[in-house]
């Protein structure tokens, strides 16, 4: 069914009766082409462009508990493509791209809010790497504004300009840069893989899989086993998880990451602002709740909570980049589990073992990659190939030293 | 002013009033008071809008689960939007502000939005507002912004101040009723470290709001006495007003004091409020429960409220919402509202019970098997509409209708570490279940034991448990006589029959209907369902509405209400200040301060500083007469070159290093050999990250033959030394090496420039050869200076110049910096800066921060060759990957402007010439910048592919972000030098 | 969370500062014929359990140990904690 | 003998001391300081050595030991540090090298650290607001480190209600008016 706005008004008037589900509940087949493993943004958004772009059929989408229960359920909600290095800015700026045509592309209005993100300077050699990043970025097509004190003092009077420990020295802008509701990505990719005839499968969860002679053949799942001629995983945070059951290790340790919400508030913050002296980061939603999150806890975790170090690390960077913040209110704290990759950024490409492909690794930055880490996995499950702008997600690229690590951390994935 | 809906008795303090104002009017209430009870002792019923539907709404509770009556509390900076009126302690002088509405309360044109409720409904935004594309952020969302949100800050700098602290106790109770107190007598009497806190102002919790009494005495008269008993135990600590808002690992808790929230400002120096994290042995919860609502037609009208809260207004506020008022139960306790209200004189027009055997209370008119199915009175309520039991409508004329649908207990805190609650038939509610957090426990009413003497009884023996678990022995306390009825009830959710709109979430607008769409539209999970429809995601986390909405989603899904499950339970369980979390670490304070030995001194020179981390450094000094900072640094770096200058480089790291295996332990860390550093000899080290990138780099002095005394970059210095303990405890736990930070124990200053020897002959004691055979280029010892004063003296130069660094005990510093500039006066010594330092590294090539960059790697650098394949080094095997050894890698160049008027800007890209300019073509960037008075010109040094082999070429340097694109020629990075003669001189 | 530090006590995890996996002391032998892949698995592959998770912490603000810590990572118990020198030298880590 | 004129850490020529009602908080820069860590295989012998220099046996972990003019704190396994008063021991660490030689090794401290004593029975209540240490249940002689204004410090029980801040240098400003700041709150 095509949403629009006089189909509002006809059910207004109509009592609603004729709203039809935003996708099915059907059984498991016992064979599908393509089974991709975890209901989250990525996995749905892979269903979507296997179907749609690469016209391929008999996909199903598993996911063990409900659809964007995930990070995709569980995030900032920011989306960006202000990266640095060759191996990462063409794939964001495709992602922002492909942000951008979104919802006319799934006829679903998941708000994507271009309000702009805003990265503070607050020293010299700061300034250097944030003129070299913004360099990067124009010269793969994106979009960069430095701005000055004076510029930004405009567009947001209520930061600490008079008092700071760390005075505010310019900031790197990216205006496409925004927000979107993190929840109606998952359902609007799943309303229109399902519209392609998707299945997708909730409370379905993956127990194992089935390698016969070094060829995955399908899944052991909670509802039985499904068979599959190409089996990807796409459990970011579950990732080591789940591929343990294929006897596989990787280069990427579970992070909980918090994020915190404010109760409703009028209008205050247009864009996405980030501290650069602290760990912080703060948007507005058009519900109102400021929208907030700073660093990992930093230790190993499954558990989707964290603990206050860190609840207090980033309230003091708030308060110190917006001393108003003192009389909002902090709503609620949740966790989300992170794939901390060894270079801090992602995997997309096939295991060692045929038939069985991977995606993951995303970090704290897998939400705005949702349309083009979809596409890219598309495109390796439908082609075998990489996709041009993901060659370099490759789980060798730590045994060959081609690491893509952006913030030059090296092999510590806490400190990505 | 007359408070015409106040009541005889309450717990007030009649014998004074306060002033106060909400939207401009002035009314008067009591100590004692909340600003709600205070507005409904005035008659005042209307005191917010809903979010979406701008509904007119009043109190529905009497605690801190409100969801209608928020204000914004106080004005100017210290404005709090979404202030709960309910919780809000009345003050002499508090203004209010009725919030999301405009023009006014009683006339707000948003309301615009009830009528079009039919559009409005739940995921309505999902659908529309797509086209054309650009209009969302133009047209659409600046319109849905605007109307949303709830109260707003004033955006001007908190005036208030928070504080943290931490707490140590063997007991922890959350909650100070009937079980909190038990529980704190019992652990009290035992001698345990006891923390009792509560939300509430007063404690008592219910006891409070009920009639009960407890053995001889009235409730609060118990309350009283308890109390008096505790507050004399030194090992108890009392604490009202105090939220624990969350448990976390390992029993620690989250507690925030409002401690001047109830006051029109704070004392001076006094905090707001004080986070505090509690180390709790144990922790036992007695949060008692929350009355829940039942959902009806137009169940949202000022004046409809819960009626345990009802009756909370009126024995403990002594207020009323109305003169004649109803109650709408499907359970015993309902009935109690009735016999309070009426024993204060305020007419009860109807109990209308859903049960068909409800018992006969109150001495007022009952209605048992009837329910409210409509309500009316625009800005409250007027009329309920009842069907009876026999089928008939009647209509009942009140002015307010108390609703119970049975009680909640408040499981929050039993899962906040994910610990999920368990369904209780008898009680219709949700308990908490098995998996609770570390080291609690739970009594009372918050694990479904609703009586008042189950309250005392678990509240005790719980408390004596907890206590046994740590080998503190406890005796349960004797129990006063107490009410002890059983709860009657029969799960009642919500009136089917009606078209109209029952609110379940009434602070979001979700009704029954929006939950049934979501079922339709197949967000079946309670999680779909929550997030679909919003339900439950208000200031008040949906502790009133959730209940509701799961039953109701259980019925259309044909699940049992524990089948469908609840939402997560998070922290913080009531909303909390951000301030609180900040503390004091804000503006100037947001992180400590480092200051040099020199900074006293720098100050008195005028000198304009800079941070360096949490360091603050001299950036350069300036002169009278010169007006811009390129003059300061420039006449700072032709002195250095030209006679002599003196610079604080105190802040490098600086860790000694000893044992008699001390110079192996170098030898694993840095990449280069320190084996055979002979004794007063220094040297340069780069250290490297186990995966082959370079980490660190300085200088290395051997003092002995088992003392070295390394220096780390200023920024490293930390991280260098975590290293290097995890090396000598984790890697070769066997090496006899001693590692310990001296950074801040040595005062430390580059002496450097032509001048630099003549100018510390004068310093050094004159027993040590300072001549260039006697103290060579990397050079170093221990001295005395000024007469005796220890000290140290490094021949080392950042700046390419004869150099030495000389240290002293850091509280000398002050002294000797005075000294050197005294000393040097006769060859126009100039104190230098980080610029003037910048400068002349950047001239001599000397890779910094910049450039160790987390990327580079010794190849990179032009360092390949220090990397030893002699011996086992930290990183020396994975440096050798391909990647990082490829024909083209990056090599540190130096670049010049062809045209010696063009600005170098680093972080531009360099481009061969006549290609293209994009990623694909990218040759390199420049890391570093400046302006060189030696060359006269702007030079810069960077990373370019193949740099080594490309001398002379000539490159486009583009910086298309700074609108700049020159042309500059490849060259050496050492510009001034090359040969290094200045420094050995 | 607090570590029960084998000399100190419960200590607030605030204390310490994380390194990771506790197999980051086996690292290699330089000289082995395959050194590189050796050093490949030791640096950047990880086991990541759901559940027992023996790791590395520093007691950055105490008294400089680094502890080997045995927790969940489901649940954050802790089970035990050592001195990461102990270990060390019981994996056979020397000179 | 040198004429070097030396400042405290607060920048001043002599010592800040800050007077609340029940609380003393005092700068005390007259103390000097060495570490000391025994080597490797040779602990036995740098305790024996130590004990015959100081006239008392090196203190247990977390404890200190009193043994006028000294007093010596655990810092870490096989570390303490050893204060003594500055006017007599300027060259603290070269005398207590001399006397342990190569059974240990001692490194100078004495201007690494800024030492705040905080007196009087309120003490607890400022502390609370500073750090996670259990004051009240700290007893006389005992010592810990703790993290306070984001810094790592020393935390020494002289005496009943008596305790001795030692933490960073530089950081002195800042430690002095997280100290004051919490005494106004607490008091």
């Amino acid at each position: 069914m095509r949403y629009s706005g006089l189909r509002v008004i006809k059910e207004a008037l109509t009592g609603h009766k004729g709203w039809t589900p935003a996708w099915r509940d059907p059984e498991p087949q016992a064979q599908y082409d393509y089974v991709i493993i975890g209901g989250g943004g990525h996995g749905l958004a892979t269903a979507y462009y296997l179907a749609k772009h690469f016209g391929k059929k008999r996909i199903a989408v598993l996911e063990k508990g409900w659809i964007g229960g995930g990070n995709v359920g569980r995030n900032t909600t920011i989306i960006r493509s202000n990266y640095l290095l060759d191996g990462n800015e063409p794939f964001y700026e495709m992602s922002l791209k492909l942000w951008e045509g979104l919802e006319q592309e799934l006829n679903y209005n998941a708000m994507v809010s271009q309000r702009g993100i805003l990265n503070l300077i607050h020293s010299d050699a700061q300034r250097d790497a944030f003129v070299r990043r913004g360099n990067a970025m124009i010269l793969n097509g994106a979009d960069a504004d430095l701005l000055s004190v004076t510029q930004i003092r405009d567009r947001y009077p209520f930061l600490d300009f008079n008092n700071a420990r760390f005075p505010i020295k310019g900031g790197l802008a990216q205006h496409r840069g925004g927000t979107v509701r993190h929840d109606a990505v998952a359902w609007g990719y799943a309303r229109g893989a399902d519209s392609h005839g998707v299945d997708i499968l909730q409370n379905c969860e993956v127990t194992g899989f089935r390698v016969e002679n070094g060829v995955c053949k399908g899944v052991e799942t909670s509802r039985g086993f499904i068979g599959a001629g190409k089996v990807a995983a796409c459990v970011a945070g579950s990732s080591g998880r789940l591929m343990a059951k294929a006897e596989m290790r990787l280069p990427i340790e579970s992070h909980v990451l918090q994020a915190f919400v404010s109760e409703g508030l009028k209008p205050v913050i247009p864009g996405v602002i980030t501290f650069g002296a602290g760990h912080f980061y703060c948007s507005q939603s058009d519900k109102g709740g400021l929208v907030f999150g700073g660093d990992i806890d930093g230790y190993n975790s499954y558990a989707q909570r964290g603990n206050l170090p860190v609840v207090e690390d980033v309230c003091e960077s708030g308060m110190a980049l917006i001393p108003a913040l003192g009389r909002a209110r902090l709503l609620r704290m949740w966790g989300g589990i992170m794939d901390m990759s060894m270079d801090g950024s992602p995997i997309i490409d096939a295991t060692h073992i045929d038939g069985l492909y991977f995606n993951g690794g995303w970090c704290y930055g897998g939400f705005k990659a949702t349309p083009a880490s979809g596409m890219c996995y598309a495109h390796l499950l439908a082609t075998g190939k990489p996709h041009e702008v993901a060659t370099a997600y490759r789980f060798d690229r730590f045994r060959r030293g081609y690491m893509i690590d952006e913030k030059g951390m090296g092999a510590q994935p806490n400190l990505h | 002013m007359i408070q015409v809906n106040r009541l005889d008795g309450g717990q007030i303090n009649t014998g004074r009033t306060l002033d106060f104002t909400f939207d401009g009017k002035r009314y008067q209430g009591y100590p004692g008071d909340t600003l709600a009870s205070a507005l409904l002792a005035n008659g005042v019923r209307l005191m917010g809008r809903s979010f979406k539907y701008h509904r007119p709404r009043g109190v529905l509770t009497s605690g801190s689960e409100e969801p209608n009556a928020l204000v914004e509390l106080r004005s100017g900076a210290r404005q709090e939007p979404n202030t709960r009126a309910t919780t809000a302690e009345l003050f002499d002088g508090l203004e209010a502000n009725s919030q999301n509405r405009w023009p006014l309360l009683k006339f707000d044109a948003m309301a615009i939005n009830d009528r079009f409720s039919n559009f409005l409904t739940a995921g309505f935004y999902y659908k529309t507002f797509m086209w054309p594309a650009a209009f969302w952020e133009k047209l659409y969302e600046p319109i849905i912004r605007k109307a949303a949100g709830l109260g707003s800050l004033s955006l001007q700098e908190d005036p208030d101040q928070y504080d943290k602290g931490f707490l140590h106790c063997d007991l922890l109770i959350v909650g100070a009723g009937p079980s909190g107190l038990a529980a704190a007598l019992t652990a009290g009497r035992a001698g345990a470290r006891v923390i009792l806190a509560d939300e509430d102002f007063a404690f008592g919790g219910r006891l409070n709001a009920e009639t009960f009494a407890i053995g001889d005495d009235s409730g609060p008269d118990w309350v009283a006495t308890t109390l008096a008993e505790l507050q004399s135990l030194t090992n108890v600590r009392c604490m009202t007003r105090t939220t624990v808002i969350g448990a976390f690992d390992h029993g620690i808790q989250g507690a925030v004091e409002r401690v001047s929230d109830h006051l029109p400002t704070p004392a001076p120096d006094k905090p707001r409020q004080i986070l505090w994290r509690i180390y709790a042995r144990r922790t036992l919860l007695c949060a008692g429960a929350i009355e829940r609502p039942i959902a009806f037609e137009n169940n949202d009208r000022p004046g409809i409220m819960l009626a345990g809260a009802m009756r909370a207004y009126v024995n403990r506020w002594a207020a009323t919402p109305a003169q004649k008022v109803a109650i709408f139960t499907n359970n015993d306790d309902g009935h109690r509202t009735a016999v309070d209200l009426m024993s204060k004189g305020v007419t009860v027009a109807a109990v209308i019970d859903t049960r068909t055997d409800a018992p006969r209370v109150a001495d007022c008119e009952l209605l048992s098997g009837a329910q409210v199915v409509d309500t009316s009175g625009r800005l409250g309520l007027s009329f309920v509409k009842l069907r009876l039991a026999d089928g008939s409508e009647r209509t009942i004329e009140c002015g307010a209708l108390g609703v119970s649908g049975g009680w909640n207990p408040n499981v929050h805190l039993t899962c906040h570490q994910r610990g999920r609650p368990v369904w209780n038939e008898a009680i219709a509610a949700f308990v908490p279940g098995g998996d609770l957090p570390t080291g609690q426990s739970v009594a009372g009413a918050a694990r479904g034991e609703f009586s008042t003497h189950a309250a005392l009884r678990t509240g005790s023996k719980e408390a004596a448990a907890a206590l046994r678990d740590i080998g503190i022995k406890a005796r349960a306390i004797a129990l006063p006589k107490a009410e002890d009825a059983p709860v009657n009830l029969q799960p009642f959710w919500y009136v089917g029959e009606g078209k109209g709109r029952a609110w379940l979430d009434q602070q979001n607008d979700v009704t029954v209907k929006d939950v049934k769409l979501a079922h339709q539209e197949n967000f079946r999970s309670v999680e779909h369902l929550k997030r679909y429809t919003t339900l439950g995601m208000a200031t008040d986390q949906g502790k009133t509405s959730n209940m509701g909405g799961l039953a109701i989603m259980a019925e259309l899904a044909g699940k049992s209400i524990p089948e469908v499950g609840t939402t997560i339970f998070r922290p913080p369980y009531t909303p909390v200040a951000m301030g609180a979390f900040g503390g004091r670490s804000r503006g100037k304070h947001f992180h400590p301060v480092r200051e040099t030995p020199s900074h006293k001194w720098a100050v008195e020179q005028g000198a304009v500083f800079v941070e360096v981390g949490n360091w603050l450094r001299a950036q350069w000094f300036p002169r009278p007469g010169e007006t811009t900072w390129r003059e300061s640094v420039d006449r700072e770096v032709r002195a250095v070159r030209g006679s002599v200058g003196v610079c604080d480089v105190s802040t490098l790291g600086k860790i000694d290093v000893q044992g008699t295996d001390a110079a192996d332990f170098l030898n694993k860390v840095y990449s280069n050999g320190f084996a055979k550093l002979a004794i007063g000899r220094t040297r340069y080290g780069l250290m490297l990250r186990e995966d082959g990138i370079a980490m660190d780099d300085g200088t290395t002095a051997r003092l002995a033959e088992d003392h070295f005394v390394m220096t780390t970059t200023t920024a490293n210095a930390v991280n260098v030394y975590r290293h290097m303990e995890f090396v000598r405890q984790c890697l070769w736990p066997d090496l006899d090496v001693q590692l310990i930070s001296t950074t801040e124990a040595w005062a430390q200053y580059a002496v450097a420039g032509p001048s630099a020897r003549k100018l510390l002959q004068k310093i050094v004691d004159p027993e040590f050869d300072m001549s260039n055979e006697g103290f060579p280029f990397m050079a170093c010892g221990e001295i005395t200076v000024c007469g005796g004063l220890r000290a140290r003296l490094f021949r080392i130069s950042f700046s390419g110049e004869l150099a030495y660094e000389i240290a002293v005990p850091t509280r000398y510093g002050d002294a000797l910096i005075r000294r050197i500039m005294q000393a040097g006066e006769e060859f126009g010594v100039v104190p230098y800066g980080t610029e003037a330092l910048g400068v002349m590294r950047i001239e001599k090539g000397h890779a910094a921060g910049n450039e160790l960059n987390g990327t580079t790697t010794a190849l990179n650098l032009g360092m390949g060759r220090m990397v030893s394949k002699k011996k086992d080094s930290i990183g020396s095997t994975l440096s050798e990957r391909e990647g990082l050894n490829t024909d083209d890698a990056l090599a540190l160049v130096g670049v010049l402007p062809r045209n010696k008027t063009q600005k170098v800007t680093a972080g531009g890209h360099l481009m061969s010439l006549g290609t293209p300019v994009d990623a694909a073509h990218d040759q390199g960037y420049v890391t570093s910048a400046a302006y060189s008075p030696i060359l006269n010109s702007s030079i810069g040094i960077g990373f370019l592919r193949s740099g080594g082999n490309r001398m002379g070429e000539t490159l486009r340097l583009v910086s298309p972000l700074t609108d700049s694109d020159i042309e500059v020629e490849v060259v050496s990075a050492h510009f001034v030098d090359p040969e290094g003669d200045r420094l050995r001189a | 969370m607090l570590i029960d530090h084998p000399l100190l006590g419960p200590r607030d995890s605030q204390e310490f500062t994380y390194l990771g996996d506790a197999s980051l002391i086996d690292r290699p032998d330089w000289r082995a014929e395959d050194a590189a892949s050796r050093f490949h698995d030791y640096l950047y592959q990880r086991d990541n359990p759901a559940g027992e998770h023996r790791e590395l912490w520093f007691h950055e603000t105490g008294d400089r140990s680094w502890l080997v810590v045995t927790r969940n990572t489901v649940t954050h118990e802790i089970t035990s904690v050592e001195m990461a020198r102990d270990v060390a030298r019981s994996r056979g880590r020397g000179k | 003998m040198h004429d070097m004129t030396a400042l405290t850490a607060l920048g001043g020529a002599s010592a800040q001391v800050d007077t609340f009602d029940g609380l003393e908080i005092s700068e005390c820069p007259d103390w000097a300081l060495a570490s000391l860590a025994g080597r490797l295989g040779q602990e036995a012998g740098s305790a024996k050595a130590a004990q015959a220099y100081l006239g008392k046996p090196l203190p247990d972990v977390g404890t200190c030991t009193a043994a006028t003019p000294f007093y010596v704190f655990w810092t870490g396994p096989d570390q303490w540090m050893i204060e003594a008063p500055h006017d007599s021991h300027e060259d603290l660490a070269a005398q207590v090298k001399a006397a342990v030689l190569d059974t240990s090794s001692v490194t100078e401290q004495t201007d690494g650290w800024v030492r705040f004593d905080l007196a009087g029975p309120r003490c607890h209540d400022v502390l609370e607001l500073l750090c996670n240490a259990d004051t009240r249940s700290m007893a006389a002689h005992t010592t810990t480190r703790t993290r306070m204004e984001h810094l790592g410090c020393f935390l020494i029980c002289r005496a009943v209600g008596h305790f001795s801040v030692l933490g960073p240098r530089s950081s002195a400003g800042s430690l002095h008016h997280a100290l004051i700041t919490a005494a106004r709150s607490a008091i």
